[in-house]
């Protein structure tokens, strides 16, 4: 037997912006993620602090180069806050043209961490520090790579008309990680570039 | 509503600022071994006297009624305990004593930031202080902070999880690296600025966990998170520092080993002090907040229910309060707020012309009356499940009639206005609003 | 069904022998002031354990047969389900008490690794115990440095004194433990851990590594013999002797052959032999043992090891040695002047 | 073009399996059948028991291999195996069970009955579900070829380095173990995620966070756990891969590495997952246990406060694994104080199952035998940790036999025999068949005879002194006796296992037919029929109690308050199920779910590829890896208008 009425309420159906199942899921992965670099940054305090000073060997990294990779990735964060909030509002060209900035200026901060890495005297196998070092910069370009990749590929399906603004939680969960990558790249720029200036 | 977190932002404000106030005191730094005194400086009693005091005299001159409603034994004595928890960090010769040990300086650290501040925030302080200034001056001080959206919207960003979590994090690490901590130690001026770091860092984190006023902006899943991830970073950091090999902070050199402790054994002190009892201290907040999660749950479902049946939620609390202490921070006694609420003798069915009649509805938004779809106050939809009743009340009846009856005796300044409504016609009105769920 | 009933009988018989008779490793009885309060304690912490399995043994069997459940599932009076009959009492209850319990333990254990974490005494002496795969090395270091020496697997002690031991890794991590007299401390590469001990009685104390460090880890044996003072300060004259000179020809020839199959990795002090991979052999027969623990010192087994390591300890870092027969013999004519 | 329906207004019906509408939703959920079917499936009940069956293959494995290592061990001197293979058995068997028999059969459990369980018709992230046990089941098959090839990991689960360095074992045993648990990792975490989504996401309407079985709460404590402990051994076994392979110095003394980083890496991770692979099984209990004492469990929230506390409490006592090292004298009584707090937890839930049992009704089932017995294994297992958590004492028991008894009883008391019992309990639901009670109950006493009297007796060669990870032993130590009386225990145990098997394989086969509820239990996944129906539920039934199909047969009036089981939201647009609000599970989005796929296998495959390829340090290979699971992550990913994901 089966009878039938129809809800009072209406239900939004399917992924919609935040409240789609894989917000979460990509919270959950950043969380995890995060972990992994309190864990890699763990691993560096506690081999500085295992290690005869001075630590880092050669003195603290300069700054020449990091600060302005710093500042492109955190303006890769703005541009792409600013393209999300272009297609909430329906904005697609604003979409695209945060997608378009954030992609350069990611590509700009592998370019000048690929500057920074050809200009080190030592190598992954030189020294505890010289591995950490390459191990855990490593990581995070690794991040950026997947980032830009993300990146890339809500380009393309942007391209194809995918979204608008009823549905594009794609593009709020890729978001999610690109901050991701600038919010851990604020940690380790910190462990490696400031706090030996901090003692 | 806004009005009624201002003053709890004042409130950090203001013991931000007793906090900096001993950097005077921390000129003495040169203090010989062994001279371990107490820190009677001026400026630190003046600090936590004044805030003794404004906390007494806004107490003194609310209406007892609404005293008794807002606060309560628990509410003092947890006020009472914070700045008792200060005194001890600020003015016994535990001052003293953190130039010359870093394991006593740790100890301070975690009075400022685990002790001290949940104690503070659960005192409801903010409303007791903003009630020792007078009536005009009272409302000034509201005109200005709702006239302030500047400043409402930065406290507001730096209120939220996120920003308070990234701040505390990056105080916790920065001020644990030897150059910060040195300095910190070689100039007053910097190890006041450390201490307000962390009280203030540590007053918002408190703030958002406990939610003092009831009103969480952070639930419970996500406070345990919250709290569980600080928690492991300072565990992290404790076991850096206990398992090092060499000691990191020389600022103590000189004075360690007059206490009978090598500085490495000082500092693996400190780290197990960060490390163990720190970390129970987050435990126990964590065990706390998911009772309340559960505590929670429960009440909306039994309230969803309409039905008063007893519940027994919180049988688990008495046996936890052995695991520990810190329960006693957690509201979860509060057994009132378990069962809906059915007023003796009241006409419910008399509510909807009656608040027609009272023109709540140019204000709120009540189901079930015509025309009453105002959105100048809160809209009254599901207000049987309410928790609080104007973010401070408990949602009972006796609170709900008399907010009704006299909003501005229990929250003077507040921008709902006395309507002159009988006791009878509360009652009608307030068992009407139980109906909605 | 008879074979099955002796092998019980066996078994019987063999357990009560293995229970009360020589069980040298175990550390249920101690010998020394690292030992007691923590045997004491770890008594004292099996009897509540043992007490609170038995209590909830009970309690769980008593609760089974108090009262039985419906026979059928499907019974309709099977779903009659009871709620609350104040179980909440049991979780105080048994929480409170098991709280106290739990303290107690806790400030007996503190006070026991407050008491154990040094001697109660200045200890006479420090021995610097480095382990390898799968051998511990011995220094004995004194005030004077003419009266170092060093030696192999079994450590000599005065009774009645505490023992320092400073224990270093030379490859991977192993862990030195005698459990009749105290407890064990990992030897841990690039780090000197230090640790106490102290034997009450004379006699031979056996140890082993602990911590899996190879595939020989199963025979990386030592033992700590006691001796009075004055019998442990004969045996230190004696090993701070140079060995002996060969006399006959034979140990003078066994010596060349010493010379070309073993002094790469061996020590013997007064000869030229100051290889540092294997043991220091100065007073090889003074021992018991050979192998670290593995073989008792006789003349056969001595001869067999040299010639076959790795069929007794496989993988040992000791290769077998191609010797002819006389080659041999005037090796073991040599070796047993090494007292 | 159509514009995908953006809202509804979801239809409410009266209806069950045999409803005319149930046709529809068969239609939707069905897949293919045959071998399409089987590699495409992303249905959790297929899933769930695919992770069964595999850890109890591993279970078996391992079992094997104890089996051949109490041979060598039960007198002195046995020599059946050499000292390398020895090592690559204990190495192999604590890798078995530990990480590819407890955690994964925990996952079998909760992978098939949590959507059950929680009143949906699948878990938030179907395909990443099946990803989740591919990369299991390929990174099981990745160890175990190694093991084939004799060159098995051999340096203990722990793998402490430096003897796991590239210096003192450069064979490919580690790599293949370093590369096969950032693999396994990946699964884990995968499925972790979906489990803390799932229950986020798709509870019945009414199911509050209060009204979640006990099982869930475990599963999802442990799948935080693992969200925040995973990345330390991953990390750690990567770090300890490029040690070995790319010269990094991490761990490496001679250049100023640390050997005990490792430690704290291995055990910052291990403790957790000790908790992680035991908690869902302390859950199994707690809601396997009301059943048949027929009442409600006593202290619901304390059990679950008291599953919470005892993980977070698991991250900060590492250390007490590591009291031999020389760690800082001054931090071992805090150590010490600080792990011995874990007992309060475990106290509550003892105290509170023996008060279910004690003031209810027992039922002699052969699933009741097993969940009361484990109550005394619990408390045994957690007697002698309590004993191991006293510094002083712990110096002398820890490397020893009595260790081994303790992380017996507690993952054979606390894993395999809640697990076993919720076999018996469960099975009726899975399978439509009884299990026979007869040889059921011959088979616990048996297992529980086989344990105790295998098992018991390494507490005494602890005590005795008989260190850990000896491939033999000489005479004359007095160990000789309690090590043979060991043998002939575990192979009881093992028999008891093996009429287990047999138990299943005959009820599979003549088991009497079950219906729906045959226990008499009271949570949701009893209210569909036996098997279920590949939707799960006709309808998304309603909840409003903890205990939905025992309302109105308690004996006071409590909690009767109107659960609706076969009225409910009836979606069946496709594949479908309710979202509901994170707290009080209101219906707040209607959930499109995915069909089935080959995605997560070909991922799953290209991953496997990747790790191959580092394995055999075959670069080709590893950059073929990495670009096939891009192209497969972003085929996963694209949207899909079935799925809602775009309008047009």
């Amino acid at each position: 037997m089966t009878e039938i009425a129809i809800s009072s309420t209406t239900l939004p159906v399917g992924s919609k912006g935040r409240d789609a199942s894989g917000w979460w899921g990509m919270l959950a992965l950043v969380a995890t993620e995060a972990t992994l670099f309190a864990y890699l940054l763990f691993s560096y305090f506690y081999l500085a602090s295992h290690s005869p000073p001075p630590w880092p060997p050669n003195g603290a990294p300069s700054l020449t180069l990091a600060i302005p990779g710093s500042l492109v990735l955190i303006a890769g964060s703005v541009t792409m806050w600013w393209g999300e909030r272009g297609i909430e509002r329906g904005r697609r060209w604003q979409l695209v043209a945060g997608l378009l900035l954030s992609l350069l200026l990611g590509i700009a901060f592998i370019v000048l961490e690929g500057i920074e890495w050809a200009g080190k005297p030592y190598t992954l196998s030189s020294s505890v520090y010289s591995s950490l070092y390459f191990t855990i910069t490593g990581f995070h370009l690794a991040h950026v790579l997947v980032g830009l990749l993300i990146l890339a590929v809500l380009l393309l399906w942007t391209g194809f008309d995918y979204f608008d603004e009823n549905r594009h939680s794609a593009v709020s969960i890729g978001v999610i990680y690109w901050h991701f990558v600038t919010v851990v790249w604020l940690a380790v720029f910190f462990t490696f570039y400031i706090a030996p200036r901090l003692g | 509503m806004q009005r009624l977190t201002m003053p709890a932002r004042w409130l950090q404000l203001l013991l931000a600022l007793a906090c900096a106030a001993r950097t005077a005191p921390a000129m003495a730094h040169g203090a010989t071994i062994g001279q371990l005194g107490w820190n009677w400086e001026g400026w630190v009693l003046a600090s936590l006297a004044v805030a003794v005091f404004g906390y007494v005299r806004g107490l003194l001159r609310m209406d007892a009624g609404a005293r008794e409603h807002v606060f309560g034994p628990g509410r003092y004595a947890a006020f009472a305990a914070g700045i008792g928890v200060l005194f001890v960090a600020l003015i016994s010769p535990l001052d003293a004593l953190d130039d010359q040990l870093f394991s006593a300086h740790m100890l301070q650290h975690m009075l400022l930031i685990l002790v001290a501040p949940p104690l503070l925030v659960w005192g409801r302080p903010a409303t007791a202080w903003l009630w020792a200034f007078e009536l005009p001056a009272r409302r000034s001080i509201g005109r200005f902070w709702m006239g302030a959206p500047g400043v409402q919207r930065g406290i507001r960003f730096l209120m939220r999880p996120l920003a308070v979590w990234v701040l505390s994090s990056f105080a916790l690490w920065f001020w644990h690296l030897p150059g910060p901590y040195d300095w910190a130690l070689d100039n007053a001026w910097v190890h006041a600025g450390e201490h307000l770091c962390f009280f203030l860092t540590a007053l918002a984190f408190w703030s958002l966990v406990l939610a003092p006023y009831g009103r969480r902006q952070l639930d419970y899943g996500s406070s345990l998170l919250f709290v569980g991830t600080l928690g492991m970073q300072m565990g992290l950091l404790g076991a850096i520092l206990t398992f090092a090999t060499r000691p990191v902070y020389l600022a103590h050199a000189h004075t360690t080993l007059a206490w009978g402790l090598s500085l490495l054994e000082d500092q693996q002190l400190a780290g197990l002090i960060m490390w163990v009892p720190a970390g129970l201290v987050y435990t126990g907040t964590m065990a706390v907040l998911f009772v309340a999660w559960l505590h929670d749950a429960e009440r909306k479902a039994v309230t969803a229910m309409r039905a008063g049946r007893r519940t027994r939620a919180l049988q688990g609390v008495g046996t936890l309060s052995l695991l520990l202490a810190v329960l006693a921070l957690s509201g979860c006694h509060d057994k009132a707020a378990t069962s809906p609420w059915q007023i003796s003798g009241a006409q419910p069915a008399r509510g909807p012309a009656l608040i027609q009649h009272y023109g709540c509805g140019t204000c709120h938004t009540v189901p079930g009356v015509a025309q009453a779809s105002g959105t100048v106050g809160p809209p009254l939809t599901q207000f049987g499940q309410r928790a609080y009743i104007a973010g401070m009340l408990h949602n009972n009846p006796d609170n709900l009639m008399m907010w009704l009856r006299d909003p501005q005796r229990v929250l003077p300044g507040n921008a709902m206005p006395n309507t002159g409504m009988t006791e009878r016609d509360a009652r009608d009105i307030a068992a009407y609003l139980y109906t909605l769920q | 069904m008879k074979a099955g009933r002796t092998l019980l009988v066996g078994l019987a018989l063999t357990l009560s022998h293995d229970a009360w008779a020589a069980t040298p490793m175990s550390y249920l009885r101690t010998f020394g002031p690292a030992g007691y309060p923590v045997t004491r304690l770890g008594w004292g912490l099996g009897i509540i354990s043992v007490s609170v399995v038995v209590i909830v043994g009970l309690l769980l069997l008593g609760g089974i047969f108090r009262r039985r459940g419906p026979r059928r599932l499907s019974d309709p009076n099977a779903l009659a389900v009871r709620r609350d009959a104040g179980g909440m009492a049991w979780i105080y209850i048994g929480v409170g008490i098991s709280s106290l319990v739990l303290i107690g333990a806790m400030i007996w254990t503190l006070v026991v690794t407050a008491v154990v974490a040094h001697p109660s005494s200045r200890p006479a002496l420090t021995v610097q115990v480095s382990a390898s795969q799968w051998w511990w090395a011995l220094r004995y270091d004194t005030e004077q440095p003419s009266r170092t020496f060093t030696s192999a697997n079994e450590i000599h002690i005065p009774v009645g004194q505490p023992v320092r031991f400073e224990v270093t890794s030379t490859d991977v991590i192993h862990s030195f433990w005698v459990p009749k007299l105290g407890g064990k401390i990992d030897v841990i590469p690039g780090q000197t851990n230090v640790t106490w001990l102290q034997a009450d009685q004379p006699g031979v104390y056996r140890g082993q590594c602990a911590v899996f460090c190879g595939t020989e880890h199963a025979r990386m044996a030592l033992q700590v013999i006691a001796q009075s003072p004055a019998d442990f300060r004969a045996w230190q004259e004696s090993q701070l002797a140079d060995a002996p000179r060969p006399a006959t020809p034979e140990q003078q020839h066994g010596t060349r052959v010493f010379q070309s199959h073993c002094a790469a990795c061996h020590t013997i002090r007064g000869s030229n032999a100051g290889g540092l991979v294997g043991p220091d052999l100065s007073h090889l027969m003074s021992r018991r043992t050979l192998a670290a623990g593995v073989l008792s010192n006789t003349p056969g087994n001595l001869a067999g090891w040299i010639v076959h390591p790795q069929s007794v300890k496989p993988g040992s870092r000791m290769p077998d040695q191609t010797l002819s027969g006389p080659q041999l013999a005037a090796l073991m004519a040599y070796l047993q002047t090494l007292h | 073009m159509t514009r995908t329906e953006t809202h509804r207004a979801p239809v409410i019906a009266q209806a069950t399996d045999a409803s005319p509408s149930s046709d529809t939703l068969r239609k939707n959920w069905e897949g293919p059948g045959g071998w399409r079917g089987w590699l495409s499936t992303v249905d959790h009940k297929e899933i769930g028991k695919r992770y069964l069956l595999t850890a109890f293959v591993f279970l078996l494995i391992g079992g094997l291999e104890a089996a051949v290592m109490r041979a060598q061990l039960a007198t002195p001197d046995g020599h059946l195996l050499s000292a390398e293979q020895y090592a690559q058995l204990f190495t192999m068997h604590g890798v078995t069970m530990i990480f590819l028999y407890a955690l994964p059969v925990l996952s079998g459990f909760s992978n098939y009955l949590w959507p059950l369980l929680l009143g949906s018709r699948d878990m938030a992230f179907p395909r990443l579900n099946a990803f989740s046990y591919w990369v299991f089941l390929f990174a099981g098959i990745f160890l175990y070829a190694s093991f084939v090839m004799g060159k098995a990991p051999d340096d203990g689960w722990f793998n402490y380095v430096p003897y796991a360095s590239r210096e003192f074992n450069p064979g490919p045993n580690i790599d293949v173990y370093a590369l096969g648990m950032v693999l396994l990792g990946v699964s884990t975490t995968v499925g972790s995620i979906n489990f803390i989504v799932t229950l986020f996401r798709t509870r019945a309407p009414g199911m509050s966070i209060n009204r979640v079985p006990i099982l869930v709460w475990g599963t999802l404590t442990a799948s935080v756990g693992n969200l925040f402990a995973v990345p330390a051994v991953s990390l750690a076994f990567l770090m300890l891969w490029m040690d070995r392979q790319l010269g990094t110095h991490f761990f490496d003394v001679s250049a100023g590495g640390q050997p005990l980083l490792w430690q704290h890496l291995f055990w910052m991770f291990g403790h957790p997952w000790v908790y992680a692979i035991v908690l869902p099984a302390m859950g199994i209990v707690s809601d396997g246990l009301p059943t048949f004492c027929r009442r409600p469990l006593v202290g619901y929230t304390a059990v679950a406060l008291a599953t919470v506390t005892t993980m977070v409490l698991g991250f900060g006592v590492w250390a007490h694994h590591m009291f031999a090292t020389g760690l800082p004298v001054m931090s071992l009584s805090y150590f010490s104080a600080s792990s011995m707090v874990i007992v309060i937890p475990s106290a509550v839930a003892v105290f509170a199952w023996i008060a279910t049992i004690w003031t209810g009704r027992p039922v002699f089932t052969t699933a009741f035998l097993y969940f009361s017995s484990f109550v005394l294994l619990f408390v045994i297992g957690g007697v002698s940790g309590f004993m191991t958590a006293s510094v002083p004492v712990d110096l002398e028991l820890t490397h020893t036999y009595f260790v081994v008894a303790h992380l017996h009883y507690v993952l054979i008391g606390i894993n395999v025999f809640p697990v076993v019992g919720g076999i018996y309990y469960w099975f009726p639901k899975i399978t439509g068949r009884m299990m026979s009670e007869r040889l059921g109950k011959w088979s616990f006493w048996i297992m529980f005879i086989g344990f105790n009297v295998g098992f018991f007796p390494m507490h005494i060669l602890g005590l005795a002194g008989m260190p850990r990870r000896v491939y033999t032993y000489p005479s004359g130590l007095g160990w000789g006796s309690w090590n043979m009386v060991a043998t002939l225990g575990s192979y009881l145990f093992a028999i008891g296992i093996a009429m287990f098997l047999v138990n299943v394989w005959i009820s599979l086969k003549r088991g009497k037919a079950a219906g729906r509820n045959p226990w008499g239990a009271p949570s949701l996944e009893w209210s569909t029929s036996s098997p279920p129906p590949v939707y799960n539920f006709a309808v998304i039934p309603n909840v409003a109690s903890r205990y939905p199909l025992w309302e109105g047969y308690m004996d006071d009036d409590e909690d009767t308050g109107g659960s609706t089981i076969h009225e409910g939201l009836l979606l069946d647009h496709g594949r479908e199920t309710i979202g509901t609000t994170m707290l009080d599970a209101e219906p707040a989005v209607i959930l499109k779910m995915p069909g089935d796929t080959y995605t997560p296998l070909l991922l799953a495959l290209a991953l496997t590829l990747l790790f191959v390829g580092l394995l055999a340090q075959a670069w080709w290979a590893v950059g073929a890896g990495v670009l096939l699971t891009l192209l497969a992550t972003i085929t996963w990913l694209w949207p899909q208008r079935k799925l809602s994901q775009i309008e047009r």
